[in-house]
């Protein structure tokens, strides 16, 4: 056991399952000290996620739009760009698969696909902004994306609203032809909203890993990010790169727009202020390391507390213990090179 | 007082290698002590000690003659300890006073009092004859002054035992001659300096003593005027080593390049290359000799196509490439060992074997319709690995970082060779090289010149060039100010062309 | 020795919206209600009753349908957002009694309860043009949402009731929890003459209510009327007195309380909607008004009178007020 | 409107919200000029907002009107304290300093509403009597035009901030503490072998972003709202690190970017009671900001690079 943890091949799985188990760990321990049985809690947390087969559904469901969000932000990392603004790509997307899912009136094979492709477009379009200015200009990034965000939110809170049909809160309903959701799917799920998105964020997920690890594109962008000058040095258009990488990662953000506005809602909603899927991304991507099919797996976990935690308000845990679990994981998560050297030394003085 | 420095002992080990494995090293008060040793052979380490960056595992330091525990840079400095490490420890956006002061600023009502500070610089530069701009940015100065900048913050700390790791690498003949000569008055002023070269000839020109050590071991500590540079090369690599490149006449066939005209900015915008022409044929090495800042990196960047070209013209083959992207040159049948590896040559968080494929991995076989062929990859570096001795950790699995410079550079020159360019751009393609390794690039240098392909070699180093290249060209202030057969010249020659002078100019070649 | 009953045959639950269970606002006031009817019967949170937060609109259905799941007898949820949610979640639990606040939801297992806004909001227009002494009051919305402009147009024709010539100027925030806007937009309109602002924004008007505060504290004769709740404690200055006017009062706790009841007797008005005006006290102001003149406490007596008897038809939207002040 | 009037109004907003942006900027240039990112600045401004409205709150009966400075203290002390996990975490583990400061977000969202309702039994501070006053501020504010704009019906709190930036320009570029400061954070390398302590400068960076920015949440909360709730923050720390950004790392360019922001922050409030403008959709005004921002981005771009260090780890071994 201890050769196992000991050996740094492992320590790929190792360190974050490690960080979860932490994260739970410090979460438990705040419970104790403010008087809350931490079993009761998670107990709570794990019935709120698998209880039912209703909340099943909704597990998957709120972790659709995370994992998107996720393979946004770590498409930027893995590319070397810092991509805060996978919030507004988000809204952005969000809206312009309803616009297609209102106004195209075509057969659902390919009224989604279409309505898909136009959330991806959007969230790219809005990605073009800053991955531009980065290029012409050297504007920073973040800078650029953290003014995206706000700019979509208002902008489009405005068009929602522009819409015909529209109220002051939400735009008319979608097609039936345009939704993701699945009466097939709600009803082996005792009636949840769980959708066909998340077989979308799947895909995602694989095509994600696709391009970046097997794709000479792929290999174009990773270089980018690691070496501008090196790739420049190769022939590679650096600034086009640039562009390309922050639009694919606002493609995935806008994509996961789709997940909400299309799958669990079927219409575009007003929002006063952003919804924090963007910074869960971050979370997401990290803990994921990164990698396409690992953050699947951290975005299931993330959207397992956001699921789970009414469950767990249910137990009298109050909410925000959820969210504190989450940071402890991130946290831990990001004290990697710590617990390695902690696991290095396992065994070590006992010898 | 025998010696102001003793290392005895001396053992540090790092994950998996002893650096050092029970060396010794004394140093005599007022002598330029060399050490000697090859690539990853543990000098750098052996000095990281002594300066307190690293703590022995085992074995004892005295200076002058106490016993002491440099535990940190602090405490080396405390001891008269300075040193010039082998990557400038330099602040790039502080000024040279700015650098000198760091961490024993003078201040006044808790304000540094720059003026005071370069008042005592100037002072010190003038004694040591350290010519530098005291408010000039290091970004914006030469390497050779960043180097003079160095030394004056050993100075302005008042080290008595000063450490230069590899400081002439990177340095122009005249600046390596200027060094000598600081180091010299250096020790004439008092001072004990510990050098560390892989260039036997400077070790002949100003040491007193040499130690020299082989894989972490001392093997041995010799007076300089008593061994010749063989005997020292032998003890260092443990085998006899050839001086001499060996090769064959040239056999110069059609031209491959020939540039007419051309005017190239630096990026401060002032004209780098101005007017330069130049040609070079299948089956030859040109070298182009001249001090460091004479437009030689602009002229490569230009050839190459990573930077802008104002005027002129560039025929690559017989196409003219004046305004085409780095890749259609590429493809034409350039090749490029950039001056700077990290900067271009590689991508230092790829694994080995991206960085193999960094020109080629678009192209069949390495990849198809976009889709990369990992197999092929492996298999391609996994052969040029092999072919020309790179070592690494973890062979092509192996994080390019994690790779010593001498085996980085050799993976850039495998992958631009392996390709058998028309032409082979090799910008400084041995800096920071032990022996061995400078062998083995020249004699792949020189096998491309006989399968019939052109070669152009920028070296700062003038034993390079006129050992290597079959002409040599002569770049002042981004002109061509001569071209003369490499077997004819002679380094005063070269010398004062490259000083500016023109004289000798009818002795050059141009065809 | 349990002072708690131990009876959980009827069991309660509530679902906020993202503001939060405290948000001085609907979610609070509902809140309130449960509680005193907990109290009263012995109950204890987490047994008999119990409160979902929604961190954001996915969690509605989620939230609703826990409570669902539990077979709870009935599932309350503050405001108009939940329509949607309430709509798709009721026919899924027909045993299940839901109550939603602030919107109208058409299933025979909901009973809607809407407020007569713009009648309280009347009143408190009232109180404004009292109190101001520059001829400009201010209203400022949270979001523009219709929900809003009944506080909005009633504000304004209490207002215009009691003199045409009174200018009221408005803004919207665009965001119930800014309260540095809040206290920008107050700002700005005191800075423009303006000394009377009634908000209806959330936590947005937490800065308004700041701004009044600092500015009677520098002696500045400027007046903020709160909302939904009594605000008077959150306008308090330092020397006890505070900066709140009055404040415009929705009786959610009323519409819990009552609703709770109604189902617990066996008479729950599913499928009905319940409106809750002026006449049951369902908007209203305080009843201590410690900023306010008898006089005016008895004008404003006086025009609920009215209203109640159906001599001012109040206008509700911006349309309706257009043509009351025609 | 006129002008004048215009001026009169806007330049006091201008301060208003400008002054926690400003103090936090400065706190996270401490940190990025000693080569740790800090993205967690949004947190530390909630842990600052949050000690001191519940600070202010507790000590009220007894202290009065000093008890907003009571509680600023609390607030500034508090965000250091919480700063020293990022330090920790990515100083000593080498964590990567973007997890770790999404970590300190995470944490200072959660952890401040989770304290409230242990403290207060609610999710938000009860509301305090004493908050910072706008105020007038003598003989300055008796300058014509120029006093009515900038020294009557401010908060002593943004010239505090101002004062702070010019403090902090000469901490930062004219004292050893300064040099050596950048030093580590361009090449730590360098700054080690001048027998600088790397981490404990970083240390220092890292643990005056955190009273700074603790500093910063606490103006905000105390001048701006009535209590401390999950949305008094609401993104300012994030505008305070594009400032960072927009303003070059510099203390001077901070300042600038933080009135900047302020100034068009107002402007979408007032452009409201502007006739013409009024008309437009609501949305322009409250995006306008933010696009403007962008547009000063390019207008004003160039090598904006920030420290060279900025995000490694510091390990003595690598070179
Ligand atoms: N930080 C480190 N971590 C791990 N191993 C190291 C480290 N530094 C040095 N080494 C090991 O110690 C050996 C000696 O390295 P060192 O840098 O002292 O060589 P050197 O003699 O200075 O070489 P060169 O001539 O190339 O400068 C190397 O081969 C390397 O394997
Ligand atoms: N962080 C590190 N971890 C492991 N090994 C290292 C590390 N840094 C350096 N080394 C090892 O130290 C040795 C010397 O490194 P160094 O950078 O001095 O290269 P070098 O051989 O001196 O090259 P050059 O002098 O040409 O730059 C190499 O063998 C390298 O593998
Ligand atoms: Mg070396
Ligand atoms: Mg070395």
């Amino acid at each position: 056991m201890i050769d196992f943890l000991r050996n740094e091949k492992n320590h790929k799985f190792v360190v974050p399952l490690l960080s979860v188990l932490f994260g739970f760990l410090a979460g438990a321990i705040i419970m104790i000290i403010t008087g809350i049985n931490p079993l009761e809690g998670y107990r709570a947390l794990v019935k709120g996620v698998v209880g039912n087969p209703r909340k099943f559904g909704e597990w998957f469901v709120a972790s659709s739009p995370l994992i998107f969000t996720g393979l946004s932000v770590a498409f930027g990392f893995r590319t070397g760009l810092f991509n805060i603004g996978a919030e507004g790509q988000l809204i952005v997307g969000s809206f312009a698969a309803v616009v297609v899912g209102i106004f195209v009136d075509v057969p659902a094979y390919i009224h989604l696909p279409l309505v898909l492709m136009s959330a991806a477009v959007a969230g790219a379009l809005w990605g073009f902004v800053p991955g531009f200015l980065k290029a012409k200009y050297k504007v920073h990034e973040v800078v650029v994306t953290i003014m995206m965000n706000y700019s979509a939110l208002h902008l489009i809170n405005y068009a929602i609203k522009a819409l015909p049909g529209s109220t002051k809160t939400r735009s008319v309903d979608i097609l039936p032809s345009a939704s993701l959701s699945s009466e097939f799917l709600s009803n082996i799920t005792n009636h949840s909203r769980l959708h066909w998105g998340f077989l979308i964020a799947v895909l995602g997920a694989i095509v994600f890993w696709f391009i970046i690890e097997r794709t000479t594109f792929g290999y174009e962008l990773r270089s980018v990010g690691f070496n501008p000058t090196a790739s420049e040095y190769a022939g590679m258009k650096v600034n086009r790169n640039i562009i390309l990488s922050m639009m694919i990662s606002g493609a995935f953000a806008g994509l996961a727009g789709a997940m909400i506005s299309v799958g669990t809602f079927d219409y575009a909603r007003v929002i006063a202020s952003a919804e924090g899927y963007g910074f869960d991304g971050i979370a997401v991507a990290l803990l994921g390391n990164n990698s396409g099919f690992a953050i699947i797996i951290s975005g299931m976990l993330f959207g397992a507390l956001k699921a789970g935690s009414s469950a767990m308000a249910l137990a009298s845990v109050p909410k925000e213990i959820g969210h504190i679990i989450m940071a402890f994981i991130v946290l831990f998560a990001a004290m990697n090179y710590g617990i390695k050297r902690f696991l290095a030394r396992l065994g070590k003085e006992e010898k | 007082m025998e010696y102001i420095i003793e290392m005895l002992n001396i053992r540090k080990e790092f994950p998996g290698i002893v650096a050092n494995d029970n060396i010794t090293l004394q140093v005599k008060p007022g002598e330029i002590h060399a050490l000697l040793g090859e690539n990853g052979a543990g000098k750098s380490t052996l000095m990281s000690v002594l300066f307190g960056l690293y703590q022995p595992e085992a074995g004892e330091i005295k200076v002058r003659g106490e016993n002491v525990n440099i535990t940190d840079p602090n405490i080396a400095n405390g001891l008269g300890i300075g040193m010039v490490h082998q990557h400038f420890k330099l602040v790039h956006n502080f000024t040279v006073t700015e650098n000198i002061i760091l961490g024993q600023e003078p201040t006044e009502n808790g304000r540094i009092n720059t003026q005071k500070a370069a008042k005592e610089i100037k002072e010190l530069s003038k004694k040591y004859g350290l010519d530098v701009d005291p408010s000039a940015k290091i970004e914006d100065i030469t390497v050779g002054m960043q180097q003079r900048v160095e030394i004056l913050k050993m100075l302005y700390r008042n080290a008595e035992i000063l450490i230069f790791d590899e400081p002439t690498a990177v340095l122009t003949p005249q600046e390596i001659s200027e060094l000598m000569d600081i180091m010299r008055r250096l020790v004439k002023e008092g001072k004990s300096i510990i050098l560390i070269t892989h260039k036997l000839k400077e070790i002949k020109a100003v040491a007193d003593r040499c130690t020299i050590i082989r894989r972490g071991k001392y093997i041995d500590t010799v007076d300089v005027e008593d061994a010749s540079e063989e005997v020292l090369a032998s003890l260092m690599v443990g085998r006899e080593v050839s001086f001499v490149v060996e090769k064959e006449d040239a056999n110069p066939k059609e031209s491959v390049l020939k540039i007419t005209g051309l005017v190239v900015k630096d990026s401060r915008d002032l004209n780098a290359v101005n007017g330069l022409c130049l040609e070079v044929r299948a089956g030859e090495i040109l070298g182009i000799a001249g001090v460091d800042g004479n437009g030689q990196s602009e002229l490569i960047e230009a050839l190459t196509g990573l930077r802008k070209i104002e005027s002129g013209k560039i025929e690559l083959l017989g196409h003219d490439v004046t305004n085409t992207n780095v890749r259609k040159r590429t493809e034409i049948g350039l090749g490029h060992i950039p001056q700077d590896r990290h900067k271009h040559g590689l991508v230092l968080d790829f694994k080995l074997a991206e960085n193999l494929v960094l020109q080629t991995y678009y192209m069949q076989p390495y990849s198809k319709n976009g889709i990369l062929n990992a197999e092929e990859i492996k298999k391609k570096a996994q052969e040029l690995i092999d072919e020309f001795d790179v070592r690494s950790g973890q062979g092509i699995e192996t994080t390019t970082r994690a790779m010593s410079g001498g085996n980085q550079q050799k993976a850039i020159v495998a992958r631009e060779i392996d390709r058998s360019p028309k032409l082979l751009i090799a910008g400084q393609p041995t800096r920071g090289l032990d022996v061995g390794a400078i062998e083995f690039i020249h004699k792949k240098l020189i096998e491309e010149r006989d399968k019939g392909k052109a070669v152009l070699l920028v070296s700062l180093e003038l034993d390079e060039i006129m050992n290597v290249s079959d002409r040599i060209a002569v770049i002042y202030e981004g002109k061509i100010v001569g071209v003369v057969e490499a077997q004819k010249a002679t380094e005063q020659q070269l010398g004062l062309m490259m000083a500016g002078s023109t004289t000798d100019k009818e002795e050059g070649d141009r065809k | 020795a349990e002072k708690y009953s131990e009876d959980v045959s009827f069991r309660v639950g509530f679902v906020t919206d993202t503001g939060g269970i405290d948000d001085k606002s609907f979610n609070q006031g509902t809140w309130e209600g449960v509680q005193k009817y907990a109290e009263e019967n012995k109950w204890k949170e987490g047994r008999q009753y119990k409160y979902i937060q929604s961190n954001e609109e996915a969690d509605y259905i989620p939230n609703l349908s826990a409570f669902g799941d539990d077979n709870y007898n009935i599932v309350i949820a503050a405001g108009f957002l939940f329509g949607d949610s309430m709509t798709e979640v009721a026919p899924q639990y027909p045993d299940t009694n839901f109550t939603i606040i602030d919107m109208v939801v058409a299933q025979p297992n909901v009973a809607s309860v809407v407020f007569a806004e713009e009648q309280g909001s009347f009143l408190v227009g009232v109180a404004a043009a009292r109190a101001t002494k520059t001829k400009k009051v201010g209203f400022i919305g949270g979001v523009d949402f219709d929900l809003i402009r009944k506080f909005h147009a009633g504000f304004a024709a209490g207002v215009h009731s009691v003199d045409p010539t009174i200018e009221v100027i408005d803004q919207y925030a665009g965001d119930f929890g800014n309260p540095g806007l809040g206290q920008q937009i107050a700002s700005t309109m005191y800075d423009q003459g303006v000394d009377v602002i009634y908000h209806a924004a959330g936590g947005t008007g937490n800065g308004a209510i700041n701004e009044a505060k600092g500015r009677r504290e520098n002696g500045e004769d400027v007046w903020v009327i709160g909302v939904d709740k009594d605000q008077y404690e959150d306008g308090k200055m330092a020397d006890g007195k505070s900066a709140v006017l009055t404040s415009m009062m929705k009786r959610v706790d009323v519409a819990a309380y009552n609703m709770i009841q109604a189902a617990k007797d066996g008479k729950f008005p599913g499928g009905e909607i319940i409106a809750l005006t002026l006449a049951d006290d369902g908007v209203g102001i305080p009843e201590e008004n410690p900023n306010l003149d008898k006089a005016v406490v008895k004008e404003i007596e006086d025009y609920k009178k009215k209203i109640v008897a159906g001599e001012i038809k109040v206008p509700a939207t911006m349309d309706e007020l257009a043509d009351f002040i025609k | 409107m006129d002008f004048i009037q215009f001026i009169k109004i806007i330049m006091p907003l201008t301060l208003a919200s400008a002054a926690p942006i400003i103090s936090t900027s400065l706190g996270g240039l401490f940190s990025e000029r000693s080569g740790v990112v800090n993205i967690g600045l949004e947190g530390l401004m909630m842990i600052g907002a949050f000690t001191s409205a519940t600070v202010t709150v507790l000590v009220e009966p007894s202290l009065g009107v000093l008890s907003p400075w009571v509680g600023i203290i609390a607030g500034i002390i508090a965000g250091g304290l919480f700063s020293l996990i990022h330090a920790y975490v990515s100083i000593n583990l080498r964590a990567d300093q973007v997890i770790s400061g999404t970590a300190i977000n995470l944490l200072a969202g959660g952890l401040t509403i989770y304290l409230c309702q242990i403290i207060f039994n609610q999710q938000r501070t009860r509301t305090f009597l004493y908050g910072i006053k706008k105020q007038e501020i003598p003989f300055l504010s008796d300058i014509p035009l120029i006093g009515d704009a900038f020294f009557s019906k401010v908060h002593i709190t943004s010239f505090i901030v101002i004062l702070l930036a010019i403090i902090v320009w000469y901490v930062v570029f004219k004292t050893p503490f300064g040099l050596r400061l950048r030093a580590v954070g361009e090449h730590p390398g360098a700054a080690d072998s001048m027998g600088i302590n790397v981490y404990r400068m970083r240390y220092i960076g890292v643990i005056l972003s955190g009273l700074f920015a603790g500093l910063g949440g606490s103006i905000m909360v105390l001048s701006q709202d009535i209590q401390y709730t999950h949305m008094s923050i609401h993104g300012t720390g994030f505008i305070a690190l594009a400032a960072l950004i927009f303003g070059k790392w510099h203390p001077i360019g901070v300042l600038g970017a933080g009135l900047f922001f302020g100034f068009s922050q107002a402007l979408g409030v007032i452009a409201f009671q502007v006739p013409f403008l009024s008309k437009l959709p609501y949305e322009f005004f409250w995006a306008f900001p933010y696009v403007l921002t962008i547009i000063a981005l390019v207008v004003f771009s160039g090598k904006s690079a920030g420290p060279r260090a900025i995000g490694k780890p510091y390990d003595k071994g690598e070179r």
